[in-house]
C-alpha cells in the first residue's frame, strides 16, 4: 500500500542519491541483516568475523539486527538459489526504506554459478544491487571498504583500477 | 422506604414472566414478552437491592403459611442487598440477552419458565425471613437450576454435568438443614433475626459445629475446593445464560449462606473459625486458577475462574472474622464490605465473559480454544466486549475488578494489627496465595483473550465466523457496568458502607471515604488511591501518545506489510502458539498438582530417523475425582448393598420400624 | 567473569586501524590478477580464457576482458601465463556499478598491436 | 586398489583377504557386483560384521547424465559404501536395479535412509515397503510446479512425491515454531520445524533444500581439475576435506599417486582447517551460550588462524590448495613455525578460560546428548561421533599418505554431550598442531603427479565443456571410476568419481560429513532439551548446510 508519490520519495533512482538519503535519515549508524542464498558458508564467516575484535565494525557505527525489519542494508551471498526466491523476495520487502542491497562475493556477483534450473547465477537480477563486492571469499577488510562505499563514506576504488600490471596509460 | 414490595414486584413479574413462557414459548413475540417482562422484574429487583442496602433491615413479613412449608416469612437485609441487586443486574442482561440466542420452541419455553422461577426462588433465598422459608426456597432453587443444567437431556455429558450439581448439592443441603436445626433448637426459633438476636445462647461447641456445617454446606454451593469438581462439569453442558446464571448468581447464593452464618446469625466466633475460612479460601483460590490455566474448553475455563474468585471472596470473609476474633471492628466491617464488593463485580464481568462465550460458540461451533483464533477481526463487538469483562476479572485498571482485589489486598495486608505474629503471618501468607493467584489470572487471561480472539484462525469455522444477529445487548450492559463499578467505586463504597453499618454496627465511612475521590482502606495513614482518577489518569496516558503520534506522524510513504515470518513459504495456524503450550510452563512447574500423563507418538523415533507427524499429548489427572470422590462413591455403594436386606417388602416388618423410630424420638426427647 | 576481565585487559588491543590507516594483514590475501599488456597476444587471451574456472576472462577482438567481479582470485590464471599476469594486489574492490568492475587490457603483444591498443584500450 | 566381480556369495573370503591386504596397509578398495536380488541379502551379511558401517549409499546411471532426453535411460546402479574400519579398506557393492523399486536398505541399515529419500529425488527409484521418505534436495515447488523441475541425475520420480513424502503434521498440545529459513546474522538458511510442547523440545526436522545448488550435477562433464573448483566453493568451511576426497577418488581413476610432499602439504592443509574450525566452532559455543567475552577471545583465536592460513598457503580458507594429483600450493613452512604457535596458543588460553566458566560449562552438561547406539545407528562420523564412544577417524583406520607414516592419536569421549564435543575439538586441535610439526619436519611442498595419458580437457575453452557436459556416456558399470576420503574437521568425506574415456565425469557423488552429522542433529535435540539449547547444539556440531544440500 504505497501510495506512487511516497514511494517515489522512499525508493530513489540513483544509488548516489539513495546514499545521500541514508546519510540523512542514519546518519552515520547503520544496521544490517544478512542474507544466504546458496552461499558455501565461507562468506557467512568471514561477515561474523566482521563483528570480532580484529575488525569490529560497531566502532564504524555499524550493527547487525536478525530482524529485516530494523535493517537498512542487506548483505546477500550466494547465488541466489531459485528456490530461495520467496524469502529472498520476503526478506527484501521486510525492509523499511530507503535500503540498500550489496551483493557479497563472487557467488553473488555471477562468478561461481552460471544461470540455470538451479540458480539465478548471482543475485543481480533479483534484487535491485546497490554495492557489489568482488572476492571469493571477501576479506572482512574488503567487506569494511563495500559497506563504507555503501554509506558514501569511502569513495568507490576499483572504476579507477585498470589491472594493468605497472600502470600502461589508459 | 421499604424494599420488600419492590422486591415482591420483582417476584411477580418473574413469574408471570414463567407463565408466558410457558403458554407461548413457541412463539418468537411471547419470547421477547417474556424477557420483557422478566428484564423488568430485574430492573425491579436491583432497584430492591439497592434499596435494602440503604435503608437497613426491613421488618420481618409474614406472608402466610401453610402446612407443607410452614409459616412463609420474608426479610429484605442490607447483608442479602448486594447479592439481590447483583441477581437483579444479571436478570436484566441475560433477559437482553436470550431472544437472539435462544430459538423459540416448546424446549425453549420451558427452559425459560424454569429460569424465571429459578430467578424467583433465588430472590425468596435471599429475602427469606425464617429458616424454613430459606430451606425450602434454597431447595427449589436447586432444583430448578439443575433443570436449568439439563437444557439436553439426550446428552449424556449433559446429564452427567447435571447429575454433579445435583448430587454435590443435595449433600450440601444436607449439612445446612442440619446447621440451622442446631441454631434453630438452641435460640428456639425459626426466625432469621431472632436467632441472630439470640446467638449469644448457643455455647460455643455448638456455635462452631454449626458454623462448619454451614461452611461446608453452603461451600458445595459456592465451589470451595474439595467441595468445587460440580462447576466444571455442570457450566459447560448448561446453555450459555444458564451457565452465566450459575456462575453469576447461585455460587453467590454459597457466599451469602456463608455470609449470613459468618456475620449475620454468628458474629461472635473465635480466631481459627476466620483462620480455617481464609485458609479454605486462599487454597480454592490458588487451585482454582491452577486448573483454569489446564482447560481448552472456554466455559471449563471459566468455571474455574469462578471458583478462583469465590475463593478470593472467602478469603476477605475469613480474614474478617479473624480480625473480629481480634478487636479489629473496623477491618472487620472493611474486609466484610470489600469482599460484598467482589461478589459484585465478579457477578457482573463474569456474567459477561460467559454470555460472550455463548455467543463465540454460536458463532464457531465450539468451545475449544485450540480450534480458534483471529476471532478480534471477525467479531469485532463481540471482542471489544470480552476485552472490557477480561480485563476487569485480570483485575487491571480501570476496571472493577482491580477496585475490590486492591481493598481485599489492603485489607489482609493489615494483619500485622491483630497483634498476634501467628495470625499475622497467616494472614500474610494468604495475601501472598491471592498475590500468586492473582499474577496466575493475568497469564490465564491473557491466555484466555488472546488464543481465541488474536492471531490467525485455527479451523474453518474459525475463519468464517461472524457476529451478525448475535447477541449484544446483554454482554455490553454488564461492560458497562464493569466500568460505572470501577469509576463510580466512591459511590458503591458509600453505598456499601452504609450497609455495613446496619450489619456490623461499625460506621466505615469516615474513615473509607475522606472525599476528593480516594479511598482508605479503613485505618487512615496505611494506603489509599482514587479509583477515578485512575481511570482517568489510565485514559490520559493512553490517549496522549496516541494524539502525538497522529499528529505527528510523518505524511510520507507508509506500507502495510505482513509479519515477519524468517522467510518461510507460507506461515500456517499451527505455528502459533495455543491454549495449551501457552500454559505449559506452569504445568511443569506445578506437575505435582496436575500429576500431567505424557503421550509422544513422532515418526522420528523410527530407527532411520525419518521425520513425519508428531502427536503430543500431556493430560492433567483429576486429582480430586480420582482420589478423594470415587473412593467415597464406592463406599456409598458398598453401604447400599449392606443395608438392602432391610427393605424386604414386608409390611409387619415396616411396622415394626415405625414403632422402632418413635421409640427412638420418645427417648431422645426423655434425655 | 574477573578472570576474564583481567584477560582482556591483558590482551591489549587488536582491532585495526583500517580504513584511516591500511592493515598490514591486508598482503597476504588473494587478489586478482593484473595483466601485462605487452604480453599478451590472442592465442594467450584464449588460454586464460579456458583457463579461468570462473569465467572472469575473456576475450573480445583484441581485447581481454576482465570481469573483476566474476574472479575468485584462485590463481590459475598466474599458472597458465606466468609472464604475462601477476597479483594486482588489490583488495578495496567493492563498486556501485557492476560496469565499474568489467576491464578491457588491450592485447599489445603478437598480431596486430598497434591498432587495439587504442580501440581496445578505451574503456 | 583391487576391483573384483563377484556375487554376495563370495563376500566372506573377501572380507578375510580385505584383512591380510590391510595387514601391508594396502588401502584397499573392493568393488563387489551383487544382482539385485542378492542386495539384501549381502547388506546383511556387511552389517554384521564387525567394524562395517554403511559410509555412504548413490545411485548413478538411469538416463543421460544431466538429465536430457529420458528415453536413452537405462538401468539405475546402486552403489553401497562400507568403510569397514575393523579391516581399514572400503568395499563397494553395486547393483543394476530394474524397475521402480529395490530392497529398503534403511531397514536393515537405518544409516541409509537419507540417501534413499536422495535417490529417489534424483532418480526416481524407492526402497520397498513403502514408508513414507523425505523431502532432501528438491524444492516442494518442483513438484508442484513441472515447469520449475530442475534437472536430476536420473529420471524424475514416477509416483507423485505427495505420495511419498512424510506430512510433517503437529498434533495434540503441541505447535511447530518456526525458525528459517532467514535466521540469525552470519548464518547459513537453514528451516527447523520445532515441535514444542511450549517448554520442552518435542520433535525437530530441518528442510535444506533452500541452498541446493545441484552441485554433483554441475560436475557432469567437466574434467576432475575443472570440478575441483566446484567442489572447493561446495562446503568452503570444508574445502580442502572435500577437494582431498575428491582428488583422491579422480587420482584412484586416473592411476596418478600424488608425491609425498605434496600429500603432506594436503595434510598441513586440511589440519590447519581443523583448527580453524574448532576455533569457529568454540566461538559459536561462546555466542550460543551468550559468553560475548568468550567469543572475542575465539574470535581473536580464530582470525589469527585464518591469517596463519593465508600467509602459510595464500588464502584464508584455503581454497586453491588441493589439485588432482598433487598440492597447487605448498606451505610457507618458515611462516607457519613463526605464527601457529601463537595463534594456537589464542585458542588454548581462549579454552583454559572457558573450562574455568562454571556458568559456561552448566550450560553445555547433559546438553544434546548423542547416545552412542544412535551415532552407531545413524552412521555418524568425526568429532560427533567421537564424542557419543564411537572412534572412527580416516587417517587411522583408513590411512592414506601421509597419514600412513605418523597416525595421530585419536580424541575420542563416552558421554555425548555438548561438553563432551567440545573437549574432542580442543583434544583435537593440540593433535592438529602436533602433526603438522611432524608434516613440515618431514617436508611439505607443492607438487603434481602427471598422468600416464595426458590428462584431456584441462585446457579446453570453457564453451565447448559446456557442450560436452554429460555427453554420450552411461555412468553404469563406469570404466574408470574411483573412490576418495579424507578425514575432514566435521569428520569422514567421501568422494566418487566415474570418468569416461575422454577423462571427463559421468558421475561425480560428494559426501561431506554434514550431510551424515545433521542426521544427528535432530536426535540430539529431542532429548530432553528446552529450545534455548538448540543453538548450543548446532554450534557443538558446527556443520554447514552448504555441505548437506550441495
Amino acid at each position: 500500500m504505497t501510495d506512487q508519490r511516497a514511494a517515489s520519495r522512499s525508493v530513489p533512482e540513483t544509488a548516489a542519491e539513495l546514499r545521500r538519503a541514508v546519510t540523512r535519515q542514519f546518519g552515520r549508524s547503520l544496521h544490517i541483516r544478512t542474507l544466504d542464498t546458496g552461499s558455501c558458508a565461507a562468506c557467512e564467516q568471514e561477515i561474523r568475523l566482521l563483528a570480532a575484535p580484529h575488525y569490529d565494525l560497531h566502532r564504524l557505527g555499524f550493527f547487525f539486527t536478525p530482524a529485516p525489519r530494523h535493517a537498512d542494508l542487506l548483505m546477500v551471498t550466494g547465488p541466489m538459489v531459485r528456490a530461495f526466491d520467496i524469502a529472498a523476495r520476503k526478506t527484501y520487502e521486510a525492509m523499511p526504506g530507503p535500503k540498500l542491497v550489496v551483493a557479497t562475493g563472487a557467488c553473488a556477483l555471477g562468478g561461481v554459478y552460471q544461470p540455470d534450473a538451479f540458480t539465478h547465477g548471482g543475485v543481480g537480477e533479483t534484487l535491485p544491487v546497490d554495492v557489489w563486492i568482488p572476492g571469493c571469499p571477501p576479506s572482512p577488510l574488503a567487506l569494511l571498504q563495500g559497506l563504507l562505499v555503501a554509506v558514501g563514506r569511502l569513495a568507490e576504488k576499483v572504476q579507477d583500477l585498470s589491472f594493468i600490471q605497472n600502470g600502461t596509460p589508459r | 422506604m421499604n424494599p420488600l414490595p419492590v422486591l415482591a414486584g420483582a417476584a411477580a413479574a418473574w413469574g408471570l414472566a414463567a407463565l408466558i413462557a410457558l403458554l407461548g414459548g413457541t412463539s418468537r413475540p411471547a419470547v421477547r414478552a417474556c424477557c420483557a417482562v422478566s428484564g423488568l422484574g430485574g430492573a425491579a429487583a436491583v432497584a430492591g437491592g439497592v434499596a435494602s442496602l440503604l435503608s437497613g433491615d426491613s421488618r420481618v413479613v409474614t406472608a402466610g403459611g401453610s402446612v407443607v412449608v410452614g409459616t412463609l416469612q420474608l426479610q429484605a437485609t442490607s447483608l442479602a442487598g448486594v447479592f439481590v441487586a447483583l441477581l437483579g443486574l444479571v436478570a436484566v442482561a441475560i433477559a437482553a440477552y436470550v431472544p437472539r440466542y435462544h430459538e423459540p420452541g416448546r424446549a425453549t419455553g420451558l427452559y425459560l419458565a424454569v429460569y424465571n422461577l429459578a430467578l424467583l426462588a433465588s430472590l425468596a433465598v435471599l429475602a427469606a425471613g425464617n429458616v424454613v422459608t430459606f430451606l425450602v426456597a434454597w431447595e427449589t432453587m436447586a432444583l430448578l437450576c439443575y433443570l436449568l443444567v439439563l437444557r439436553r437431556p439426550r446428552r449424556a455429558e449433559a446429564a452427567a454435568g447435571a447429575f454433579w450439581f445435583l448430587a454435590l448439592s443435595e449433600v450440601g443441603f444436607v449439612l445446612i438443614i442440619a446447621a440451622f436445626v442446631i441454631l434453630a433448637a438452641k435460640t428456639h426459633t425459626m426466625q432469621l433475626d431472632l436467632i441472630a438476636a439470640r446467638a449469644r445462647l448457643v455455647t460455643g461447641g455448638w456455635r462452631d459445629t454449626a458454623f462448619l456445617l454451614a461452611l461446608a454446606g453452603f461451600g458445595f454451593k459456592a465451589g470451595l475446593v474439595p467441595l468445587h469438581v460440580w462447576l466444571p462439569e455442570a457450566h459447560p453442558v448448561a446453555p450459555a445464560d444458564g451457565s452465566a446464571f450459575l456462575s453469576g448468581l447461585v455460587v453467590k447464593l454459597g457466599v451469602y449462606g456463608i455470609a449470613l452464618f459468618g456475620f449475620g446469625l454468628l458474629p461472635a466466633g473465635p480466631a481459627w473459625r476466620g483462620v480455617l475460612t481464609m485458609a479454605a479460601g486462599a487454597v480454592t483460590a490458588a487451585i482454582g486458577i491452577l486448573y483454569a490455566l489446564g482447560e481448552r474448553d472456554i466455559k471449563r475455563f471459566l468455571a474455574f475462574s469462578t471458583i478462583e474468585n469465590i475463593g478470593i471472596i472467602v478469603t476477605a470473609f475469613g480474614a474478617a472474622m479473624t480480625f473480629w476474633a481480634y478487636g479489629q471492628r473496623l477491618l472487620w466491617a472493611f474486609l466484610l464490605l470489600a469482599g460484598l464488593y467482589h461478589v459484585a463485580n465478579h457477578g457482573t464481568y463474569k456474567t459477561l465473559l460467559f454470555l460472550e462465550a455463548g455467543v463465540i460458540e454460536h458463532a464457531t461451533g465450539t468451545r475449544d480454544m485450540d480450534r480458534l483464533g483471529g476471532l478480534a477481526h471477525r467479531m469485532p463487538r463481540a471482542s471489544v466486549i470480552t476485552f472490557v469483562g477480561t480485563l476487569g476479572i485480570a483485575a487491571l485498571p480501570p476496571f472493577n475488578g482491580f477496585v475490590s482485589e486492591w481493598l481485599i489486598f489492603q485489607g489482609l495486608f493489615q494483619g500485622f494489627r491483630t497483634g498476634s505474629h501467628l495470625v499475622a503471618i497467616l494472614i500474610v501468607l494468604a495475601a501472598a496465595t491471592l498475590g500468586l493467584t492473582g499474577g496466575l489470572a493475568i497469564y490465564a487471561f491473557v491466555r484466555g483473550y488472546g488464543i481465541p480472539f488474536l492471531g490467525m484462525p485455527r479451523t474453518r469455522p474459525a475463519a468464517e465466523a461472524t457476529e451478525a444477529r448475535q447477541p449484544v445487548a446483554g454482554p455490553a450492559l454488564l461492560a458497562v457496568a464493569c466500568a460505572a463499578l470501577a469509576v463510580g467505586a466512591p459511590v458503591v463504597l458509600a453505598v456499601l458502607a452504609r450497609a455495613m453499618r446496619t450489619v456490623t454496627g461499625v460506621a466505615l465511612r469516615p474513615e473509607l471515604l475522606p472525599g476528593n475521590l480516594t479511598v482508605i482502606p479503613a485505618h487512615t495513614k496505611f494506603s489509599g488511591f482514587s479509583p477515578t482518577w485512575l481511570a482517568v489518569f489510565l485514559l490520559a496516558i493512553t490517549a496522549l501518545p496516541a494524539l502525538i503520534y497522529l499528529a505527528g506522524r510523518p505524511r510520507a510513504a507508509s506500507r502495510i506489510e505482513p509479519v515477519w515470518d524468517g522467510g518461510i513459504v507460507a506461515f500456517k495456524p499451527r505455528m502459533q502458539y495455543s491454549a495449551m503450550t501457552f500454559s505449559a510452563p506452569t504445568r511443569v512447574t506445578f506437575d505435582a498438582l496436575y500429576r500431567p500423563s505424557v503421550s509422544v507418538r513422532r515418526a522420528s523415533d523410527d530407527p532411520a530417523g525419518r521425520s513425519g507427524p508428531v502427536h503430543y499429548e500431556s493430560q492433567a489427572t483429576p486429582v480430586f475425582q480420582r482420589y478423594l470422590y470415587r473412593p467415597v462413591i464406592r463406599a456409598f455403594e458398598w453401604l447400599a448393598d449392606v443395608v438392602r436386606p432391610i427393605q424386604s417388602g414386608d409390611v409387619n416388618l415396616y411396622l415394626f420400624y415405625v414403632f422402632a423410630a418413635v421409640l427412638v424420638a420418645y427417648l431422645i426427647a426423655a434425655v | 567473569m574477573t578472570l576474564w576481565f583481567l584477560r582482556g585487559l591483558r590482551r591489549g588491543v587488536v582491532t585495526t586501524r583500517y580504513p584511516a590507516r591500511p592493515d598490514a594483514s591486508a598482503a597476504a590475501l588473494p587478489t586478482p590478477p593484473a595483466f601485462r599488456p605487452e604480453a599478451l597476444t590472442r592465442a594467450l587471451a584464449d588460454r586464460l580464457a579456458a583457463a579461468c574456472p570462473s569465467r572472469a576472462l575473456a576475450r573480445d577482438g583484441d581485447a581481454l576482458v576482465f570481469d573483476v567481479g566474476a574472479c575468485t582470485a584462485c590463481g590459475r590464471c598466474l599458472a597458465e601465463a606466468p609472464g604475462a599476469a601477476t597479483s594486482s594486489g588489490e583488495f578495496e574492490l567493492a563498486a556501485t556499478l557492476p560496469a565499474h568492475l568489467v576491464k578491457r587490457i588491450p592485447l599489445l603483444a603478437g598480431g596486430g598491436a598497434a591498432a587495439p591498443a587504442t580501440e581496445g584500450g578505451s574503456p | 586398489m583391487t576391483a573384483v566381480r563377484a556375487g554376495a556369495a563370495a563376500l566372506p573370503g573377501l572380507l578375510s583377504q580385505l584383512g591380510r591386504d590391510a595387514a601391508d596397509d594396502a588401502r584397499p578398495v573392493i568393488t563387489v557386483a551383487v544382482p539385485a536380488a542378492s542386495l539384501e541379502d549381502a547388506v546383511r551379511r556387511l552389517a554384521a560384521h564387525p567394524g562395517a558401517r554403511l559410509a555412504d549409499v548413490f545411485a548413478a546411471g538411469g538416463g543421460p547424465a544431466a538429465g536430457r532426453d529420458a528415453a536413452a535411460a537405462g538401468p539405475v546402479v546402486l552403489r553401497l559404501v562400507w568403510g569397514l574400519d575393523a579391516d581399514r579398506g572400503y568395499l563397494i557393492t553395486e547393483s543394476e536395479i530394474e524397475g521402480e523399486r529395490y530392497p529398503a536398505l534403511s531397514d536393515i541399515a537405518p544409516a541409509a535412509f537419507y540417501e534413499e529419500c536422495e535417490i529417489y529425488e534424483q532418480f526416481g527409484i524407492r526402497p520397498g515397503g513403502g514408508k513414507p521418505l523425505n523431502r532432501v534436495a528438491l524444492p516442494p515447488q518442483a513438484a508442484t510446479t513441472p515447469g520449475q523441475a530442475p534437472p536430476r541425475l536420473g529420471r524424475a520420480p514416477v509416483e507423485p512425491p505427495g505420495d511419498v513424502h512424510a506430512l510433517h503434521h503437529v498434533g495434540g498440545h503441541a505447535f511447530e515454531f518456526p525458525f528459517g529459513p532467514v535466521r540469525q546474522v552470519g548464518v547459513e538458511s537453514l528451516y527447523y520445524g520445532l515441535v514444542t510442547s511450549g517448554e520442552e523440545v518435542v520433535d525437530l526436522y530441518l528442510f535444506t533444500w533452500h541452498k541446493h545448488r545441484g552441485v554433483e550435477w554441475r560436475l557432469q562433464g567437466r574434467t576432475p581439475r575443472e570440478a575441483l573448483f566446484q567442489v572447493e566453493r561446495t562446503e568452503g568451511l570444508g574445502a580442502v576435506g572435500n577437494a582431498w576426497a575428491f582428488a583422491v577418488a579422480a587420482e584412484a581413476a586416473l592411476g596418478l599417486e600424488p608425491p609425498a610432499p605434496a600429500a603432506r602439504a594436503r595434510a598441513v592443509a586440511l589440519e590447519l582447517e581443523r583448527l580453524y574450525n574448532h576455533a569457529a566452532a568454540t566461538a559459536a559455543l561462546c555466542q550460543s551460550t551468550g559468553l560475548v567475552i568468550g567469543q572475542a577471545a575465539a574470535e581473536i583465536a580464530l582470525e589469527r588462524l585464518l591469517r596463519v592460513n593465508a600467509a602459510a598457503f595464500g588464502h584464508r580458507y584455503l581454497f586453491g590448495v588441493v589439485d588432482i594429483g598433487g598440492a597447487a600450493a605448498g606451505p610457507d613452512a618458515a611462516v607457519l613455525r613463526r605464527d601457529l604457535p601463537g595463534a594456537y596458543g589464542e585458542l588454548c588460553r581462549a579454552a583454559d578460560a572457558l573450562l574455568a566458566t562454571n556458568s559456561f560449562l552448566d550450560r553445555l552438561e547433559a546438553t544434546g546428548i548423542l547416545t552412542q547406539e544412535a551415532a552407531r545407528r545413524l552412521g555418524l562420523v568425526g568429532p560427533v561421533a567421537r564424542a557419543s564412544g564411537v572412534a572412527t577417524d580416516t587417517r587411522v583406520d583408513h590411512p592414506g599418505p601421509p597419514y600412513a607414516g605418523l597416525p595421530p592419536a585419536v580424541a575420542a569421549a563416552t558421554a555425548g554431550d555438548v561438553l563432551a564435543r567440545f573437549r574432542v575439538m580442543l583434544a583435537e586441535s593440540a593433535e592438529s598442531v602436533r602433526l603438522i610439526g611432524d608434516l613440515l619436519d618431514a617436508g611439505a611442498g607443492p607438487g603434481r603427479a602427471e598422468p600416464v595419458g595426458t590428462e584431456p580437457g584441462g585446457s579446453q575453452p570453457r564453451g565447448e565443456t559446456r557442450e560436452a557436459r554429460g555427453g554420450p556416456a552411461r555412468a553404469g558399470m563406469a570404466a574408470r571410476s574411483g573412490l576418495g576420503w579424507a578425514e575432514s574437521s566435521r569428520g569422514e568425506a567421501l568422494a566418487w568419481v566415474a570418468l569416461d574415456d575422454t577423462g571427463r565425469i559421468t558421475r561425480a557423488r560428494l559426501r561431506p560429513a554434514s550431510v551424515r552429522n545433521w542426521r544427528g542433529f535432530d536426535d540430539a535435540c529431542r532429548s530432553q532439551n528446552v529450545f534455548t539449547d538448540i543453538p548450543i547444539i548446532e554450534a557443538s556440531f558446527w556443520l554447514t548446510v552448504a555441505g548437506t544440500s550441495r
